[in-house]
């Protein structure tokens, strides 16, 4: 189905398809957790172990799913996963587990996965989704990361609990509270459209 | 094969595979995760009545607990209540610590709040706030001292320190800790505090 | 005439006098009252505070009109001044100044230029920069000095809403005098103590017709009748609705934020309904609400219905609806 | 004494000191005339000479083929040079007439006088205002035949006539009702009878009391009354007009026939008059020439198709510091690139002054003062917006096509923005669609 070569299929994951700069998908946790880096890296492990997952089986059973039900079967998976998901962060991070709240039940109606199966893994072998679901994940821990250390940074002064601004600095408290998320959010949206209509001129 | 029965296969059977998948990552983590959840309380209980051996729940009404911590020799220490209450932005769970008598507070823990990063949730900050809690005599009704000073000397016997810009927070963990206090001076004198005997531990 | 240059052009062929400058520069001269006065209670740091925002507002501009190949001229038009006289107003006099820059180049950058400058921001600029201060740094933007006039040697001091809100300042009659609200010799942000200065600005607005006067009078109107009510219920608990129009932000709002051209609505009917929810809004927040204060955020609040007044309240063209 | 008025409007100076005091001055035939076959919107009139052709004064030389168009005569007696296309000072080029003046004005033997023309029929009145090419000459030349005959089912009431004269710097009306008040009180008498209508009112500004005074007096002989109105512009827009006077509101996309009115200029009526009873076709009329650039500003009564040329040389040309030449006044007029313009029916003003100060173009700061001031209650910013992007259905929704483009909007407007240009363009794009759509 799909012309790339592996290595462009696993790339296109980090700037040209970028779920969160590219396509605007998955906001809601990237907004809602990324006030602290061990969140947004935590969430975005999560979300990737769930999607490598459920593209690797929707991709292998693909062929036995009727159309008219591969959403519901898709749902089931990734549910499935997701709870795995939790419970085992329950079991083995309780704190991470508790800061993230219900978030990680929520990864069950991020849009990236469900928006994988449907568009990637439902048309392509095993090894390409596989490929692919890799390198959507590694485009979304990466716009997690960006934007938690940003707002960690500013907001408390820290990076992944490590203070790293100096003692003149006075912590930016808005950038770890909701607004904090839209506002960097935004303003990186913002530059990512600038870069793309950028490299788009220069083509 | 028809259609309709192929879906209802497919579906009954990646239902069925999905099912006993959780079954068993329910089986594997299920224990982890209710000793977690009960670790967490011990050791809040551990640390605001210090000396505790053995803990036990004496009583539950919502949004209030009350927890007897005891000594090896089975001697009650003090009292350990986990309270809940509005703060300002959400809700704020603390546990605090008395001497039996109801009398001293041994100290104060926040367990879960949702107050203003950098501002309301300085109620878990040891330095700015906690720290006055330690020690402090309860048995008359607890004040809040405005504005916030920086050393236990400063207040006065029943005042307890406010956190620079967020009154609404510190006054929110005041009027729970007054009147949880005030309720288990009530339950005591009804006499509700029997032991269950239903050991935490 | 053939051989000379002719110019044509689509008519009318006259123009008003009035143009995007003068109107910016009458609303810095109107503020110059209430910029005085903040000098005189205030000293050395007012001056570094209005010195600091306007400088970063003018370079904030200057840098996004570069970079967005804009000719350098609309630096001048005022609007980047005004944004950063009004944003040192509303900042407490204690406030360090690199704070301040940091919400001046806010204001300008995120409140405006995203937008697209002068004329398509949605909200306030000047508001925006404040938000974000007052979001980011708390602390810093709810700790306040007494005024050089009061002889009283303490290092923080309430507002009086502040005073209000959170000390029971009616029950204990503590409450700051009118007299003292209306000239200005109180504790609160540079620009908002003094009721008289303010008063003095708006009025010469109002007469050069730079504001909308249903704006002021909308949200005069709504506020007097919000609090009023309550002050007449139960005067034990509430305060007059006197004190709480001089009190505050409420003067600086009602005259120099919500009457901002760019972001309240252009028709009539939208204007009474932008600024009676001003009002009513205000008397919310300082009665029901966390704040003491609550005029940034009705304000901020209300800009934001502002595009849908505009479609909704289109004045009844002459002759009515349309035949045929 | 009350003085009426509409909401909205703006107050631009006035500039009439120049030449209000000037009495109406008749200009001498120039050598040449061009004479343009169409004078206001609509299809132009079918040529009755060619080239080489010996015409009359007042022979009719063009006529009209539709409802809405006019016939045009000629202005001086002469030898038809050329049937060719010509520029019009609307910017078009269109069929005109140029004829070598003769200087003996020549009057053709076809001129019927009425003897006693308030006895004539309503027919018969409208059939001879048509024939001498009567149009309104308050600028928008709306041919005055079809404005007499209001459709059946329209009763109409009131005959209002228009002597507010709103615009800037032109004093030709004003003059026109100081020394031909008579005449104007009877042609308005002819359009009562013409149309049915019980009674007249004449409408005059209030910085124009002279004129007001004498109307006050003479329409004591006739069913109406004579009204001041308050100095503003668009005082004189038709439908400002009605509402001021009447109250009554001329329904969107209506005509004044609607609510039963028939608004004409005072110099319409006075070209009433001098058609039905002197059987005298429109080939001249009176114009302000006027402006900081003209050397000698004064009211000339003009024969038709004169070139602007020789109208300002005859003032005594025009001062080095000439950049903007407008005909019509200064809020509606249209400025020209030429000299050699004729003059047409519409013609109410050739004004001309130096290029003001050049000033920036800022982006709206939703002052709302265009909407404050526009008289037909619009919002003129945003027309502009949906018309700089494109989108029209929009436009159409937000009333675009009520615009009378009166130029209030733009006057006032501190960001400096060609509102009207806009709209222009817009309404201009709408039509053509419509057009298009069922031609």
């Amino acid at each position: 189905m799909s012309t790339r070569s592996i290595g462009q299929e696993f790339v296109k994951g980090l700037w040209d398809e970028n779920p969160v700069f590219r396509q605007l998908l998955g906001l809601c946790p990237t907004l809602a957790v990324t006030g602290w880096v061990i969140n947004g890296l935590a969430m975005g492990l999560a979300t990737s172990f769930v999607l490598i997952f459920s593209s690797l089986v929707v991709s292998s059973i693909k062929k036995f799913i009727p159309s008219q039900v591969r959403i519901a079967s898709y749902i089931v998976i990734i549910a499935t996963f997701v709870t795995i998901a939790d419970r085992c962060m329950a079991a083995f991070f309780p704190l991470i587990s508790k800061n993230l709240g219900p978030y990680i039940p929520l990864i069950v109606v991020n849009c990236i996965i469900l928006g994988r199966q449907e568009a990637f893994s439902s048309r392509n072998s095993v090894g390409r989704s596989f490929i692919d679901a890799l390198g959507m994940s590694s485009g979304f821990v990466l716009a997690l990361l960006i934007l938690s250390s940003i707002r960690e940074v500013l907001g408390v002064g820290t990076f992944l609990g490590l203070q790293v601004m100096g003692t003149w600095f006075k912590p930016w408290i808005i950038m770890i509270l909701p607004p904090g998320a839209f506002l960097t959010l935004g303003i990186l949206l913002g530059i990512a459209l600038h870069i793309e209509r950028k490299t788009k001129a220069r083509k | 094969m028809s259609l309709s029965a192929r879906m209802i296969i497919v579906l009954t059977f990646v239902g069925l595979l999905s099912g006993s998948f959780l079954a068993t990552v329910d089986l594997l983590t299920k224990e982890r995760i209710e000793l977690n959840r009960q670790r967490e309380i011990e050791e809040a209980i551990l640390q605001v009545v210090p000396g505790t051996h053995s803990s036990q729940k004496l009583y539950e009404e919502k949004d209030l607990t009350v927890y007897g911590g005891k000594d090896k020799k089975g001697i009650l220490v003090g009292f350990a209540i986990q309270a809940s209450g509005i703060g300002f932005q959400g809700k704020i769970t603390l546990m605090l610590g008395t001497n039996p008598s109801i009398k001293k507070i041994n100290s104060l823990k926040v367990i879960d709040q949702k107050e203003t990063p950098g501002l309301g949730a300085k109620i878990n900050d040891r330095e700015s706030f906690l720290k006055f809690w330690d020690n402090k005599d309860c048995s008359n009704l607890l004040t809040l001292h405005k504005p916030a000073v920086k050393t236990q000397e400063e207040l006065s016997h029943s005042e307890i320190n406010t956190i620079t810009g967020a009154t609404i927070s510190s006054e929110a963990v005041l009027n729970l800790v007054n009147s949880s206090l005030n309720r288990l001076r009530q339950l005591e004198k009804e006499g509700s505090l029997s032991s269950e005997e239903q050991d935490v531990n | 005439m053939t051989d000379k240059i002719i110019i044509l052009q689509s008519s009318p062929h006259f123009k008003d006098k009035d143009s995007v400058p003068k109107i910016m520069y009458a609303v810095i001269i109107s503020l110059a009252p209430a910029i005085f006065t903040s000098l005189y209670f205030f000293r050395f740091k007012a001056l570094v505070l209005l010195l600091s925002c306007v400088a970063a507002c003018l370079t904030t501009e200057a840098l996004f009109l570069f970079l967005r190949r804009k000719p350098l001229h609309s630096l001048l038009d005022g609007s980047a001044i005004i944004t950063g006289l009004l944003l040192a107003m509303t900042l407490p006099p204690s406030l360090s100044p690199e704070l301040a820059v940091i919400g001046a180049v806010v204001a300008m950058a995120i409140g405006k230029q995203v937008f697209g400058g002068l004329g398509n921001n949605i909200f306030n600029p000047a508001l925006v920069g404040r938000a974000f201060l007052q979001t980011a740094f708390p602390v810093a933007m709810t700790t306040w000095i007494p005024s050089v006039m009061t002889k009283v040697d303490i290092l923080t001091y309430a507002t009086p809403l502040g005073n209000l809100k959170f000390e029971n300042a009616v029950a204990q009659g503590t409450l700051t005098s009118l007299k003292d609200l209306f000239f200005g010799n109180t504790g609160g942000c540079l620009g908002e103590t003094s009721a008289l200065a303010l008063i003095l600005g708006g009025l010469f607005l109002l007469f050069r017709r730079v504001i909308d006067w249903r704006i002021p009078l909308g949200i005069f109107l709504s506020l007097t009748i919000f609090t009023g009510i309550f002050w007449l219920a139960n005067p034990e608990k509430y305060t007059s609705p006197l004190f709480h129009i001089l009190a505050g932000g409420f003067l600086i709002g009602a005259f120099f934020m919500a009457t901002d051209m760019v972001t309240s609505p252009i028709t009539p009917l939208g204007a009474w309904v932008y600024a009676l929810g001003i009002g009513l809004i205000v008397g919310l927040i300082r009665f029901f609400g966390g704040f003491p204060e609550g005029v940034m955020y009705s304000i901020l609040f209300m800009n934001t219905f502002v595009p849908l007044l505009n479609r909704y309240t289109r004045p009844r063209i002459l002759g009515g609806r349309r035949k045929g | 004494m009350k003085v009426k008025t509409f909401p909205h409007g703006v107050h631009p100076p006035e500039f009439k000191e120049s030449t209000e005091e000037k009495a109406i001055h008749s200009m001498p035939p120039p050598d040449k005339v061009t004479i343009p076959l169409l004078q206001h919107f609509g299809s132009p009139a079918e040529s009755l000479v060619q080239k080489g052709d010996e015409v009359y004064l007042s022979q009719k030389i063009g006529e009209g083929q539709t409802l809405f168009s006019a016939s045009v005569h000629s202005s001086v007696s002469g030898k038809v040079l050329s049937v060719d296309m010509f520029s019009h000072p609307a910017g078009y080029p269109v069929p005109a007439v140029t004829i070598k003046n003769d200087g003996q004005d020549r009057i053709s033997t076809e001129r019927e006088e009425a003897k006693d023309p308030f006895s004539l029929s309503p027919e018969k009145i409208r059939q001879k205002v048509k024939e001498a090419g009567v149009v309104g000459l308050g600028g928008a030349a709306f041919p005055t035949a079809v404005k007499l005959s209001p459709p059946n089912d329209k009763p109409i009431d009131t005959i209002i006539i228009n002597g507010c004269e709103c615009e800037p710097l032109l004093t030709s009306d004003y003059r026109l009702m100081l020394e031909a008040s008579d005449e104007i009180l009877k042609g308005a008498e002819l359009a009562r009878i013409a149309t049915g209508a019980e009674r007249i009112i004449i409408g005059i500004e209030d910085n124009k009391k002279k004129a007001f005074e004498i109307f006050q007096e003479k329409i004591r002989d006739y069913p109406g009354e004579a009204v001041l109105l308050k100095t503003k512009y668009p005082e004189g827009a038709e439908k400002n007009l009605i509402y001021a006077l009447l109250r009554r509101e001329v329904p969107r996309g209506g005509l004044p026939f609607d609510v039963g009115i028939v608004v004409q200029n005072v110099g319409t009526a006075k070209a009433i008059w001098d058609a039905v009873h002197d059987g005298k076709p429109l080939y001249e009329r009176v114009i302000t020439v006027s402006g900081q650039s003209i050397k000698d500003p004064n009211n000339l009564l003009v024969r038709i198709g004169t070139s602007f040329e020789s109208v300002i040389e005859f003032c005594g040309g025009l001062s080095e510091d000439a950049n903007i030449l407008v005909m019509g006044g200064p809020m509606m007029g249209i400025a020209q690139w030429s000299l050699d313009i004729p003059v047409i029916k519409g013609t109410s003003g050739i004004l001309a002054w130096p290029a003001p100060p050049p000033r920036l173009e800022y982006s709206c700061i939703h002052c709302g003062r265009c909407i404050e001031h526009c008289p037909m209650v619009l919002v003129p910013t945003r027309l502009a917006k949906y018309v700089k992007y494109n989108n029209l259905t929009e436009a159409e929704n937000w009333g675009i096509l009520d615009c009378v483009e009166c130029g209030c909007c733009q006057y006032i407007c501190p960001s400096n923005i060609p509102l009207v240009h806009w709209i222009r363009l817009g309404k201009d794009k709408i039509i053509s669609l419509k057009r298009k759509k069922n031609p």
